[in-house]
C-alpha cells in the first residue's frame, strides 16, 4: 500500500511520480536508439559559423511543431482543444506568400526578387491573420459557448479552403531572399527558428509563473462555472488562449513557408493539429483540462520530431513511419495511464524496472 | 446549335504544373466556345468518380479527366458508356480491361520522357568512370508518370552497368515531400549520391534546398535531372542548381478542345495523342525562359 | 396523464436540428433543381446514395461513438486498410469474396474493440487513442503495399457493377448495404437496450456506472461497432473503387464527423439520431453535386461551404440549448401531485406495475 | 475499534442479509474506513449516521462495488460475495440511490427508471409498456410527470424522486438510500417514508443515510454510527436517546437545543449595504424589493423552488436583472457578472458546491486564494509565501480538516469544502456574503460551526444573506427574514418577530 506522503518515500519514487519523468525517459530512449545506429548522432560540428549536426537538425525541424504545441497547451489546459491549427498554418503561410508575392521580375535580363509589401508588414500580416483565426475560435468557444472541438473543427474544415482561396488554388513560390531567414537562417551559429521558440517559451513561462494566468487557466479547465463565480474573467482568458494558439499557428506557418519557400494551401501544416495534440499529451497534459506543463509540451514536440528522424535514419522504410509513431503513441499513453501507473507503483517487484 | 458541354474532372492543384494545366484548359475552353464544367478532386479518386457520375447525370456531351491513379475506373466508365458519353483521358493513362471505355488519351508519353532523362544522363557521363549513383525521387506512388518515368530510366540505363539506383522513394510530387525525402537520403547516403533523378520540378526544388542545407552544391556536387520544365525549374536551371529538365507540357487545353469537338461530332480520332515536348538542359534555359508560359 | 403535443415534440431542442437538417437538404436540392439543367432527376438523387453509401455507413458508426461521448478518428484509415487487405487477398492470394469480406469485417471490429479496450480500461482519451489508430491503419496500408492494387476478381466486379433498376434510376449494391445498415442502426439506437445504454453513457458516464449499467462492455462495443462500420465502409469502398490503396478515403473521418454534427448529434454526447446522420451525409453529397453541376466553382468552396454549414448548425444548437435551459429554469414542467401514496395499498411499486401487465 | 459480534444488540433472530466485516478503505491522504463492521437484517430500516466525512457514502460505495475495498469481507445472503461493480450489485439484488442524484439527464424519465431492464416485446424495447409502467410507478410516489420528457426538464427535487422510483422499480432484497431527502420537502419525505415502511413490512432490508435526527427517529429500527471512518457502535433506535446519538457522532457534547435558540439579542445593524428596488428577471424572479444592512443577517424563507437561489443569483450578478434598480453602499449599480459583484465587495457560496463552488483538482490553498487573486487581476500575482500564509491562516481559523494545504479540495468532505469556500470569500475581505444552503448535507457539528462563523462575521460588520432549507437554522441566525413564495416576495418579518411559525404562516398567507 502506498498512501504515505511523497516526502516519506524514496527519491526514486518521487522521480518516477514526477509528471515529466515519462516524457523525458521516452526522449532519452529515442536519442539513445539513434546513437546506437549512428555513432555521429551526438556530434555537432561548426561549418562556417553554423552549427550542424543531428541534434541541431531535430531542434530546428521541431520548432514549428513546438510553437504550435506551446500554443495548444493552454488551450488544452482550459479543457479545450484547437484542431484548426493545421489549417491556420496554411492560411498564414498563404497570407505571407500573397503579401510577399509569388512573382519574380526580370530587370535588364537579371532576375530580381522583390516583395509586394515590406517584409515586416508581410510577417505582421501573417501573424495577424493567425491571431484573427484564433480569436474567431475563441469567440465561438467563449462567447457563443460552442464545444471547443466543434468550434475549431469549423475552421479546420473551412481553413484549407480559405487558404486556397487566398492563393487561388496555386502553390505560391516565394523568391524573396530575406524572407528565408525566418525558417532557414542562422543566428549565432544556431537556427533562427530556435530563437523564436525560446522567446515564446520565455514569454509563456513568465505569464504562467509570474502572473496568475497559470492558476486561472487551470481553474477554468477544471471547473469553468466555479471559476466564473470566483470572479475569474473566464471568457476573456479563453479568448486570449485561443487567440494565442492561432498566433502560434501563424508563426509556425511563417517558419514552414519560409523553410520550403512556398505556400501550399492543401499541404502546409497537414496533420499538424494531430501532432500538436499528441505532443501536448505526450508531455503529460491531460486532454481533460487542468494541470498543464509547457516543458512537457516542448519535450513532446521533440519526441515526435526525434521519432520521425529516427525512422528515417535507422532505415525503417518511410511507409512504416506512421506505424512506428502509432506504436509509440500507444505505448507512451498506456504507460502513462492511471491504471498502469498504479499497477507499476504498487507492485514493488516492478519498481526496479521503471527506475 | 447549343454550345458543346465538356465535363472535366481535374486531379487537384498539387503542383505548378497542374495549375498551368488547369489554366490552359479553362482558357482554351473559353476561346473554343466550349461550356466547361470543371471540378477539382483534391487528389481523391472518389471525388473524381463522383464528378464523372455527376457529369453523366448532367448529360454533358463529352467527359474528360486526368486520372489520379491508374486503376478503379471501370464501373463509372461503363456508366458513361451506357449513357453514350465519350470519355477523353488527359495527361495520365488508366488500366482498364476494355479499351473501348475511353475514346482517346491526350498526353505526354511519360515513358519517352523517362528515356529522354536517361539518355541525357548517358550523354552527360560519356566516358566517365562508374559507378554513378542515382537517387530517385518518385512521384505519387502508383501514378502513371511515376511509373513510366521510372521505367523509362531503367530501360536506358540497364544496359550500362555504371549507373546504379541506390535509393528510390516517393516525394508525392510536392516540394515539401521532395525536401524531406532528400534530407533522409542525404543522411543515409551522404556524398555517395551523384545524381538526383526527380520525377518533377517541385520535388527537385525541394531536394535542391535539402542539398544546400546539407552544405553541398546542387548542380555541381550533385547532378539534378528533373521533369516538367516549369518556371520554378527554369529558375533553378538559370541559377545553375538544376542540370536538366525534360519538358512535359501541361498546355493540352487546345488539343483537348479540338478532340472533344471531333468526338462529339462523331468523327474518329486517334486513340493516342501525344503532346509535343522537348528537353531543356541548363545551358539553354536562360534563352528559352522568356517564352515559357508555365 | 399529460402527453406532449406534436408541436412541443417538433420544437424539442433534441429534434429540431434534425428537422432543420432535413429542411436544409430539401432546400438545397430544390435550389439545384431550379438552377441547373438535369439536376432534378431520380438518378441525381440516387447518385447521392451511390456516391456516399460508404460515407453513410462510416458515419453511422461514428454517430454511436459520438453519442456515447467519444470520437473515432481512425475510421478513414480503417477504410483504407480494409480496401488494401481485401485487394491483396483477392488479387495476390485469390481468396474468394465470401471469405475476404467476413474476414475484414471481423478485423475491423477487432481493431475497434482494441481501441475501445484502451479507452475504457486504460482510461485513455478517445481522441488520442483513435488518432494513434489512424496512424497505425494508414501506416499498415503502406506496409502492405505502397501502390494501388486493382481488383479484377469477377465476383468483385460483378458486385461493383450490379445495378438495381428502379423506375427512373438505378442504385448500386452499396446502396442496398447502406440501407440495411441504416435500418439496423435505427433499430439498435431506438429499440435495443444497447442503444439506450449508449445514450445513457453519453448523458453521464458516471451516472450510468452507478445505475448499474454495463458501461465498460458497452463502450468497448461502441468502438467495435464503429470499427465494424468502418470496415464495412471499406468493403463498400472497395466495391466502389475496385481497388485497394493506402490513400483511399483520406480525411473521411472528418467528413463522417461533419455529417454527424450537421445531422444534429452533439459532440458532447448523449444526443443524436441516426436519421440525422443520414441527412448530414446527404447534405455533404448535395453540396458536392451542386458544385460539380455549377462547374465553375473551385473545389475549395466545398470546404468553405461545409465549414460555414457546420458553423451555422452549431450556433443554432447553442441557441436552442440556451433557449431550452431558460425554459427549464422557468419550471413549467413540475408535475402535480395526484392520488395519495396510501392508495397503493400494500403492494410494492414494482408489484403494482407487474399487476397491471 | 472493533466490537465483537456478540456486543451487537439483537432484535432479529434471523440471519443478517448483509454482513460486512473488517472493511478498510484508504484514499490518498485519507483513511476513510477503518476496519468497519456493518450488518443489515431483512425487514428493518437501518440508518447510518455520522458527521461529514465519517465514511458513510464510502461504506455504501464499497458495498456496491464503486470503490474496491482494500480489505474486508462482505457476506450477502449467507455467502461471501465479491461485488466489483454497481452492475454486479444490482444483479445481486441491491438497489442504491447514491448521495448525488445519479441519473442521465438526456434520457427520458421513463428510461431513467427502467434502463437496464426495459420491458421487451419481440426482442425490442416495448416503449408503450415502458411508459405505462413508469407512470404507474410514479403515481405511487404521487408524481404525475410526462415520462417521455428528458429528465433535465425537471428540477432537482423531482429528479431525486425519479432516482428513488428507479430503486423501487424492481423488488430488491436490499435498498440503499444515501441522503435521499436532502432536497425533498416535508411532504415528499412523508410519502417516501410511507413507502419505506411498506417495503420494510414486506421484508426488504433498507439502509438509509440522513443528517436529520427527526427523520432518523421517524423511520429507523436500528442505527449504526460512524465516526472518522470507524464504527462507533450499532444501536436499536428506541434504545438510543438523541443526545447520546449526537455525542456518539461528534465524540463530544453538543446540546441540540442550541440549534433552535435565536442568537440575535445583541444585533446592531449599520447602514444599508445593498438596496434592491423591484429587481426582476423573466422566468426567474418577479419584482423584488430587498435591503440588507451591514452587520445583520437577512434570512430568506421559502419552500423548495420559491426563488431563493434565483434571488441570490440576481444579487450576485450571475443572472442579469431585467428591470429594477440596485444601490450598493448608496451608489446606483448594475451587476452584469459575478466580477462586478465581487468588486463591490460581495461574496457568494453557491448552493451547488461541487459544480459551482470548488475547483476539485486544485489544492485547498489555491481554492482559498482564488477569488482574491481574481479580484487582484492577472498581473498582481500573490507571492507564494503570502498564499501559504492566507491558506494556513484560514485552515486553522475555520478548522478546515485537511492533511495539508496542498491537498486537492475535491478529496475533502462536504463540510470542509464548504468551510474552504467560506475562506475563499473571507480572504477577499468582503462587505457582504451570500450563503446559499451553506449547511446542506453537512452534519450537526459542522452546521453549528458554520452558523457560528456566520454570526461572528456579522458582528464584525458584514452584511449576510442567509439561505437554508432548514427553517430553524434561518430563524436561528437571521435578524430579519424575507419570505418568498412562487418567485416573489410575500413579506418580511422584522427583527424580534422571527420564528418558524411566523415564516410558515406568511408562506401560507395568500393561500386561502
Ligand atoms: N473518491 C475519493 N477520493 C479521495 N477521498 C475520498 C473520496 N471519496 C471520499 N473521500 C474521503 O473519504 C472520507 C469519507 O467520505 P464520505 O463521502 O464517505 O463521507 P460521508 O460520511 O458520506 O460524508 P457526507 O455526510 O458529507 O456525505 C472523507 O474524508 C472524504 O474526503
Ligand atoms: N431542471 C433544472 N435544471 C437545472 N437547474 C434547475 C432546474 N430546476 C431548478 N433549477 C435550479 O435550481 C435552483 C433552485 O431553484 P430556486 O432558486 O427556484 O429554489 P430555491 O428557493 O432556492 O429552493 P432550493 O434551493 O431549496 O431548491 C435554481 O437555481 C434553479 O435555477
Ligand atoms: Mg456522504
Ligand atoms: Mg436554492
Amino acid at each position: 500500500m502506498n498512501t504515505a506522503t511523497p516526502e516519506a518515500t524514496g527519491w526514486t519514487k518521487t522521480l518516477v511520480r514526477h509528471p515529466l519523468f515519462l516524457p523525458v525517459l521516452t526522449l532519452l530512449v529515442l536519442l539513445l536508439v539513434n546513437r546506437a545506429f549512428n555513432a555521429h548522432f551526438f556530434h555537432i560540428e561548426n561549418k562556417d559559423g553554423h552549427l550542424f549536426g543531428s541534434l541541431i537538425d531535430i531542434l530546428n525541424r521541431a520548432s514549428p511543431l513546438a510553437l504550435v504545441a506551446l500554443g495548444m497547451t493552454p488551450v488544452i489546459a482550459t479543457r479545450g482543444v484547437d484542431v484548426s491549427v493545421g489549417a491556420v498554418v496554411a492560411i498564414s503561410a498563404a497570407t505571407a506568400a500573397v503579401l510577399i508575392g509569388g512573382q519574380m521580375q526580370i530587370v535588364n535580363g537579371v532576375e530580381v526578387y522583390v516583395s509586394n509589401v515590406p517584409l515586416p508588414f508581410a510577417i505582421a500580416g501573417a501573424l495577424l491573420v493567425g491571431l484573427l483565426c484564433g480569436l474567431w475560435n475563441g469567440a465561438l468557444v467563449a462567447y457563443v459557448g460552442m464545444q471547443p472541438i466543434i468550434a475549431t473543427l469549423i475552421l479546420m474544415v473551412a481553413g484549407r479552403g480559405i487558404a486556397q482561396l487566398l492563393t487561388a488554388g496555386q502553390i505560391i513560390t516565394i523568391y524573396y531572399q530575406p524572407y528565408f531567414f525566418l525558417g532557414a537562417g542562422f543566428l549565432g551559429g544556431l537556427p533562427f527558428a530556435l530563437y523564436i521558440v525560446a522567446a515564446v517559451g520565455i514569454v509563456l513561462w513568465f505569464f504562467t509563473q509570474r502572473t496568475a494566468l497559470g492558476l486561472f487557466v487551470t481553474a477554468i479547465g477544471i471547473n469553468p462555472t466555479a471559476s466564473y463565480f470566483a470572479g475569474i474573467k473566464a471568457r476573456a482568458i479563453m479568448l486570449c488562449v485561443y487567440g494565442f494558439s492561432g498566433l502560434m499557428a501563424g508563426a509556425a506557418g511563417l517558419i514552414i513557408s519560409s523553410n520550403v519557400k512556398s505556400a501550399d494551401g492543401n499541404n502546409a501544416g497537414l496533420l499538424m493539429e494531430l501532432d500538436a495534440i499528441l505532443a501536448v499529451t505526450l508531455g503529460g497534459t491531460s486532454l481533460a483540462g487542468g494541470r498543464f506543463s509547457l516543458v512537457g509540451s516542448l519535450i513532446g514536440a521533440l519526441i515526435i520530431q526525434t521519432l520521425t528522424y529516427t525512422t528515417y535514419s535507422i532505415g525503417v522504410p518511410p511507409e512504416a513511419n506512421l506505424v512506428v509513431k502509432a506504436v509509440v503513441v500507444f505505448i507512451v499513453c498506456v504507460v502513462q495511464s492511471e491504471p498502469m501507473r498504479k499497477l507499476i507503483l504498487r507492485d514493488p517487484s516492478l519498481q526496479g524496472v521503471t527506475r | 446549335a447549343d454550345k458543346l458541354v465538356l465535363g472535366f474532372a481535374q486531379v487537384g492543384a498539387e503542383s505548378e504544373w497542374r495549375t498551368a494545366n488547369t489554366e490552359s484548359i479553362k482558357s482554351s475552353a473559353k476561346e473554343a466556345g466550349v461550356d466547361l464544367k470543371f471540378s477539382d478532386a483534391q487528389q481523391k479518386q472518389e471525388n473524381q468518380i463522383k464528378a464523372i457520375r455527376s457529369y453523366i447525370a448532367q448529360k454533358v456531351d463529352v467527359i474528360a479527366f486526368s486520372p489520379v491513379v491508374e486503376s478503379g475506373w471501370e464501373p463509372v466508365l461503363r456508366e458513361a458508356k451506357a449513357a453514350k458519353i465519350p470519355v477523353i483521358l488527359t495527361d495520365r493513362a488508366i488500366k482498364v480491361s476494355d479499351d473501348s471505355l475511353y475514346t482517346a488519351f491526350i498526353g505526354s508519353d511519360f515513358l519517352e520522357e523517362g528515356r529522354r532523362g536517361g539518355r541525357w544522363l548517358e550523354d552527360h557521363y560519356k566516358g566517365a568512370q562508374g559507378p554513378i549513383n542515382i537517387a530517385e525521387l518518385q512521384g505519387t506512388v502508383g501514378s502513371a508518370p511515376a511509373i513510366d518515368r521510372h521505367n523509362g530510366l531503367i530501360e536506358v540505363i540497364k544496359s550500362d552497368d555504371r549507373f546504379k539506383i541506390i535509393a528510390s522513394q516517393s516525394g508525392d510530387f510536392t516540394r515539401a515531400g521532395g525536401k524531406q525525402v532528400m534530407e533522409a537520403m542525404l543522411k543515409s547516403y551522404g556524398k555517395q549520391i551523384q545524381v538526383v533523378y526527380s520525377h518533377n520540378d517541385d520535388m527537385a526544388i525541394g531536394a535542391i534546398q535539402a542539398i544546400e542545407e546539407a552544405g553541398l552544391k546542387p548542380g555541381k556536387d550533385i547532378v539534378i535531372v528533373s521533369f516538367d520544365a516549369t518556371k520554378g525549374g527554369f529558375q533553378a536551371m538559370m541559377a545553375g542548381k538544376m542540370n536538366v529538365s525534360v519538358e512535359c507540357s501541361p498546355l493540352l487545353g487546345p488539343q483537348l478542345m479540338e478532340t472533344a469537338k471531333l468526338v462529339a461530332a462523331g468523327k474518329s480520332v486517334p486513340k493516342r495523342i501525344v503532346t509535343k515536348e522537348t528537353v531543356f538542359p541548363m545551358e539553354t534555359a536562360a534563352a528559352a525562359f522568356p517564352s515559357r508560359k508555365y | 396523464m399529460n402527453k406532449p403535443s406534436l408541436t412541443t415534440r417538433l420544437t424539442d431542442p433534441r429534434t429540431l436540428p434534425l428537422l432543420i437538417t432535413l429542411g436544409l437538404f430539401l432546400l438545397m436540392f430544390g435550389y439545384g433543381s431550379v438552377a441547373y439543367r438535369g439536376f432534378f432527376s431520380a438518378q441525381v438523387f440516387c447518385n447521392l446514395f451511390i456516391d456516399n453509401a460508404f460515407l453513410l455507413i462510416v458515419a453511422i458508426g461514428m454517430t454511436f461513438v459520438v453519442i456515447s461521448g467519444g470520437i473515432d478518428l481512425s475510421v478513414g484509415g480503417l477504410v483504407a486498410v480494409t480496401t488494401m487487405i481485401s485487394a491483396t487477398l483477392v488479387q495476390s492470394h485469390h481468396w474468394p469474396i465470401w471469405v475476404v469480406t467476413p474476414l475484414v469485417l471481423l478485423l475491423g471490429a477487432l481493431f475497434g474493440g482494441f481501441q475501445g479496450v484502451l479507452i475504457q480500461y486504460f482510461r485513455l482519451q478517445p481522441f488520442i487513442v483513435t488518432l494513434g489508430g489512424l496512424f497505425l491503419t494508414r501506416g499498415l496500408c503502406f506496409l502492405i503495399n505502397i501502390e494501388s492494387i486493382t481488383i479484377a476478381d469477377p465476383a468483385y466486379t460483378a458486385v461493383s457493377e450490379f445495378r438495381l433498376h428502379l423506375p427512373g434510376a438505378d442504385i448500386s449494391a452499396n446502396v442496398l448495404i447502406a440501407a440495411a445498415v441504416f435500418i439496423g442502426a435505427v433499430w439498435l439506437a431506438q429499440y435495443s437496450e444497447f442503444g439506450r445504454v449508449v445514450y445513457a453513457i453519453g448523458g453521464s458516464e458516471r451516472s450510468a456506472v452507478l445505475m448499474g449499467l454495463p458501461v465498460a462492455r458497452t463502450k468497448v462495443m461502441v468502438y467495435m461497432l464503429s470499427g465494424f462500420c468502418a470496415a464495412l465502409g471499406g468493403v463498400t469502398f472497395t466495391f466502389y473503387m475496385l481497388s485497394g490503396y493506402g490513400l483511399h478515403a483520406q480525411g473521411m473521418e472528418l467528413d463522417a464527423i461533419a455529417a454527424t454534427v450537421i445531422g444534429g448529434t452533439l459532440l458532447t454526447g448523449g444526443v443524436g439520431y441516426v436519421t440525422g446522420t443520414l441527412f448530414g451525409v446527404l447534405i455533404l453529397g448535395v453540396i458536392q453535386t451542386l458544385i460539380t453541376f455549377d462547374g465553375t466553382l473551385s473545389s475549395w468552396w466545398t470546404r468553405i461551404v461545409i465549414g460555414a454549414l457546420l458553423c451555422v448548425f452549431c450556433v443554432l444548437q447553442r441557441l436552442l440549448d440556451s433557449h431550452a435551459s431558460k425554459r427549464r429554469t422557468s419550471r413549467a414542467a413540475v408535475g402535480k401531485t395526484v392520488a395519495p401514496a396510501v392508495a397503493a395499498g400494500d403492494a410494492t411499486p414494482a408489484e403494482m406495475v407487474a399487476q397491471q401487465h | 475499534m472493533n466490537a465483537a459480534a456478540s456486543d451487537l444488540p439483537h432484535q432479529h433472530t434471523g440471519e443478517a442479509i448483509l454482513h460486512m466485516t473488517g472493511i478498510e478503505k484508504r484514499f490518498p491522504g485519507v483513511h476513510a474506513l477503518k476496519h468497519v463492521e456493518f450488518r443489515l437484517f431483512p425487514g428493518e430500516i437501518h440508518t447510518l449516521m455520522g458527521q461529514n466525512g465519517a465514511g458513510k457514502s464510502t461504506l455504501i460505495k464499497v458495498l456496491t462495488g464503486v470503490h474496491p475495498a482494500d480489505a474486508g469481507q462482505i457476506m450477502f445472503a449467507g455467502q461471501t460475495v465479491k461485488l466489483d461493480s454497481p452492475e454486479a450489485a444490482e444483479a445481486a439484488g441491491i438497489r442504491t440511490v447514491y448521495q448525488e442524484v445519479n441519473l442521465c439527464p438526456n434520457l427520458s424519465v421513463a428510461e431513467n427508471i427502467y434502463i437496464g431492464r426495459f420491458p421487451r416485446k419481440a426482442g425490442r424495447i416495448d416503449w408503450s409498456t415502458l411508459h405505462e409502467n413508469a407512470r404507474t410507478l410514479l403515481a405511487t410516489l404521487s408524481l404525475d410527470l410526462d415520462v417521455t420528457r428528458a429528465l433535465d426538464a425537471y428540477p432537482i427535487a423531482i429528479q431525486q424522486m425519479v432516482a428513488i422510483a428507479r430503486a423501487l422499480s424492481v423488488d430488491a432484497q436490499v435498498l440503499i438510500l444515501d441522503e435521499p431527502t436532502s432536497s425533498l420537502d416535508e411532504d415528499e419525505v412523508q410519502k417516501l417514508f410511507t413507502l419505506l415502511r411498506q417495503l420494510k413490512a414486506r421484508g426488504m432490508a433498507i439502509l438509509f443515510v440522513t443528517h436529520f435526527l427527526e427523520q432518523t427517529y421517524a423511520v429507523s429500527d436500528r442505527i449504526t454510527v460512524l465516526r472518522n471512518g470507524e464504527r462507533e457502535g450499532e444501536y436499536l433506535a428506541r434504545d438510543l436517546p438523541r443526545l447520546t446519538l449526537i455525542h456518539k457522532m461528534v465524540g463530544r457534547e453538543i446540546d441540540p437545543d442550541q440549534l433552535a435558540k435565536p442568537q440575535w439579542a445583541d444585533a446592531k445593524p449599520g447602514d444599508t449595504f445593498i438596496g434592491a428596488q423591484g429587481i426582476s428577471r423573466r422566468g426567474s424572479m418577479q419584482a423584488l424589493d430587498l435591503d440588507i444592512r451591514a452587520g445583520e443577517v437577512l434570512g430568506l424563507g421559502g419552500l423548495l423552488g420559491s426563488g431563493r437561489t434565483e434571488t441570490a443569483r440576481l444579487l450576485f450578478g450571475v443572472d442579469k436583472c431585467e428591470s429594477g434598480e440596485m444601490k450598493v453602499a448608496g451608489q446606483n449599480t448594475r451587476f452584469t457578472s459575478p466580477r462586478d459583484a465581487i468588486k463591490a465587495g460581495i461574496g457568494y457560496c453557491p448552493e451547488d458546491r461541487k459544480s459551482e463552488g470548488i475547483i476539485a483538482d486544485l489544492s485547498v490553498r489555491e481554492n482559498i486564494i482564488l477569488a482574491l487573486q481574481a479580484r487582484q487581476g492577472l498581473f498582481r500575482y500573490l507571492p507564494r509565501k503570502r498564499q501559504d500564509a492566507i491558506a494556513n491562516d484560514y485552515i486553522q481559523h475555520l478548522g478546515i480538516k485537511t492533511p495539508h494545504a496542498e491537498q486537492p479540495i475535491g478529496l475533502l468532505s462536504g463540510g470542509n469544502q464548504q468551510k474552504a469556500l467560506l475562506a475563499r470569500w473571507l480572504a477577499t475581505d468582503p462587505k457582504m456574503l451570500i450563503l446559499d444552503e451553506p449547511t446542506r448535507g453537512i452534519d450537526m457539528a459542522a452546521k453549528l460551526e458554520i452558523m457560528d462563523q456566520v454570526l461572528a462575521l456579522c458582528r464584525k460588520g458584514l452584511a449576510i444573506l442567509f439561505i437554508s432549507s432548514e427553517m430553524s437554522e434561518v430563524v436561528r441566525v437571521s435578524h430579519r427574514i424575507a419570505v418568498l413564495r412562487d418567485r416573489h416576495k410575500v413579506g418580511e418579518l422584522p427583527a424580534g418577530q422571527t420564528n418558524e411559525h411566523a415564516v410558515f404562516h406568511m408562506i401560507a398567507g395568500g393561500e386561502q
